[in-house]
């Protein structure tokens, strides 16, 4: 548990800047100067987990967002450390999906360096208003603006004015749905692991299996911080899961 | 921003001149100002902003803009050659219903009145700006000083659009209270946002 | 009239042209206006609106003002060689800071438009509706009827953005030509995967 207390705090106070999931990926890949692929994106998972972990609190809209792409890098990982785990074909592309975008935003982020640079600098003015006496203006009505078409008018504006409560409901959904994922990802790999023991307790890997016993306990963390985001019911999950994790029968 | 200017060499834009400078200042100010005054803003002698003033004239001969010199002031204003074109265009314009936009705009300043412009982009969630001039043009709108912000303008229906409307005030608009209790609440709720 | 032109003749006046006509009506409405607008106003077809507008470009070389187009539509501002000048003239302070989020937008906005706001949450990785509406507030992206599909909208910059950044057109943004191929690439490898 001592990882979690050496997240920074940074992280939440950038956060409120509304700063996205693909931003901290890149920027923890970039930090160790690695070039964006699967390799390096196993290698960064566990910061990321994290991060999420340590930022209790972020908005609810954009929690989501974070926990999908926490998901997609926990496959990422777990494959990394167990090559004959088997993914799915939907899994698979996911994994692909995440790399192309990290890509592509990427590009946007060097791109929006130029969009920086230029704003402001070199400005385009448009003429001011031309000044008008009242004597100059001749009142023309719209035969459109009749009272009851303005009074309809407006109407339709209070109902199209943003509700932030919405956006915020439909997430929660989605976060539930993930944390079946990582159950059932912590599933295949305990199994996994049971299966090919044989080939881990071969000479020299003994190291590998240390490695995945610590992964399966940051798949509880990750977890133990979605959890934090959402509501009772999933609390009880966890500490059937705990008892599981502590089956390090293999060391 | 070094590499956009060299794009811009290489299209074969030419360096900036006084004469140019006078036209940008007079395109942007859009109205008579005096010489002495555009002197002291490109800070040039009265006779370098005469000769640069002749030679716009010049370079403006054939274009849709002309330099009008009304003793010591100048303008750009539009060539008389179009002036027809220009009339009827405006006629047109004053005649054409104001539209979707124009009614959403025009029915926000009536419940809200006075409210600035920034406030009425908020609650529309879009920008204004030219709606809100088209509604001045046509003397439906009218603004005012601002008392509490002396950059920025307040809008309110004019009284020939309350009598057009048949209302002698804007408290007779249909369901008038409830309308501005419900934006009232959406501004609390987005200042909660914000924060 | 025709007094008035003989008039023009013997000053040896060029006589009226379309170019000079369409930059009349430009000034004269100081907002940016469509092509297909332009077109009804002159009463004459998309190809000579088309190259009377080139024209006009080409007249602007070196001049105070320079001709806007983004997509459908083109609009007069003051040559950026003048900006410093300019600023100074400015009485409101123009608020530059976008923030971190909302530069990440507008590039996106700016490279890819026109773009549905699902595409910039996708590249983002996080929900956009309230960036969105604020750079729409702002001024700085419109939003237009997605003909593909009526419950969306496709975001696309304004003049105020372009303004904003020194350019006459979204083609002068650097890398824009590669950026674009790269893009597009991208989402058709995107497609055949949902495929």
């Amino acid at each position: 548990m001592e990882v979690v207390a050496e997240t920074t705090k940074d992280f939440r106070v950038k956060l409120e800047g509304f700063e996205g999931p693909l931003e901290l990926l890149l920027s923890l890949i970039e930090k160790r100067k690695l070039p964006i692929n699967d390799v390096s994106l196993a290698s960064v998972t566990d910061d990321y987990i994290k991060h999420i972990e340590a930022s209790g609190h972020f908005p609810l809209s954009q929690t989501s967002h974070f926990i999908l792409i926490a998901s997609t890098l926990l496959l990422i990982k777990s494959k990394s450390l167990l090559p004959t785990l088997d993914l799915t074909p939907e899994e698979e592309e996911s994994i692909e999906s995440l790399e192309k975008r990290l890509k592509l935003y990427k590009r946007n982020k060097e791109l929006s360096l130029h969009v920086s640079t230029m704003l402001g600098k070199r400005m385009l003015f448009e003429a001011h208003e031309a000044k008008r006496t009242k004597a100059e203006v001749v009142f023309s009505p719209s035969e459109d603006a009749s009272i009851d078409a303005l009074k309809e008018s407006i109407l339709g504006v209070l109902k199209r004015l943003p509700k932030a409560k919405l956006v915020a409901e439909a997430v929660v959904r989605k976060v539930v749905s993930i944390e079946d994922m990582i159950e059932n990802l912590t599933k295949r790999i305990t199994q996994k692991l049971s299966m090919s023991f044989s080939e881990f307790s071969n000479m020299g890997k003994a190291e590998k299996v240390e490695v995945i016993v610590g992964f399966l306990a940051m798949l509880e963390l990750a977890k133990q911080g979605i959890i934090n985001l959402t509501q009772e019911k999933t609390f009880a999950d966890i500490t059937m899961e705990s008892d599981s994790v502590g089956v390090p029968k293999y060391e | 921003m070094v590499e956009f200017q060299s794009n811009n060499t290489e299209q074969g834009v030419p360096a900036p001149s006084l004469s140019g400078e006078i036209e940008a200042i007079l395109f942007f100010k859009n109205e008579p100002v005096k010489k002495s005054w555009l002197e002291g803003v490109v800070k040039r002698t009265p006779e370098d902003v005469r000769d640069a003033l002749g030679e716009l004239k010049m370079s403006l001969l054939g274009r849709g803009i002309v330099l009008l010199e009304l003793g010591d002031a100048v303008a750009l204003r539009t060539a008389p050659e179009y002036s027809e074109t220009l009339a009827t265009l405006q006629k047109d314009e004053l005649s054409k219903d104001i539209g979707k936009a124009g009614l959403e705009t025009l029915s926000i300043i009536l419940y809200q009145s006075p409210i600035t412009r920034a406030e009425v982009d908020f609650i529309r969630g879009v920008n204004s700006t030219f709606i809100i001039r088209n509604l001045m043009v046509r003397g439906l709108i009218e603004k005012q000083a601002n008392p509490k912000d002396a950059r920025s303008f307040l809008y309110q229906p004019t009284f020939a659009l309350l009598s057009f409307l048949g209302i002698t005030g804007i408290e007779d608009l249909p369901e008038y209270g409830s309308v501005r209790e419900e934006i009232q609440q959406f501004k609390e709720e987005q200042r909660e946002h914000d924060e």
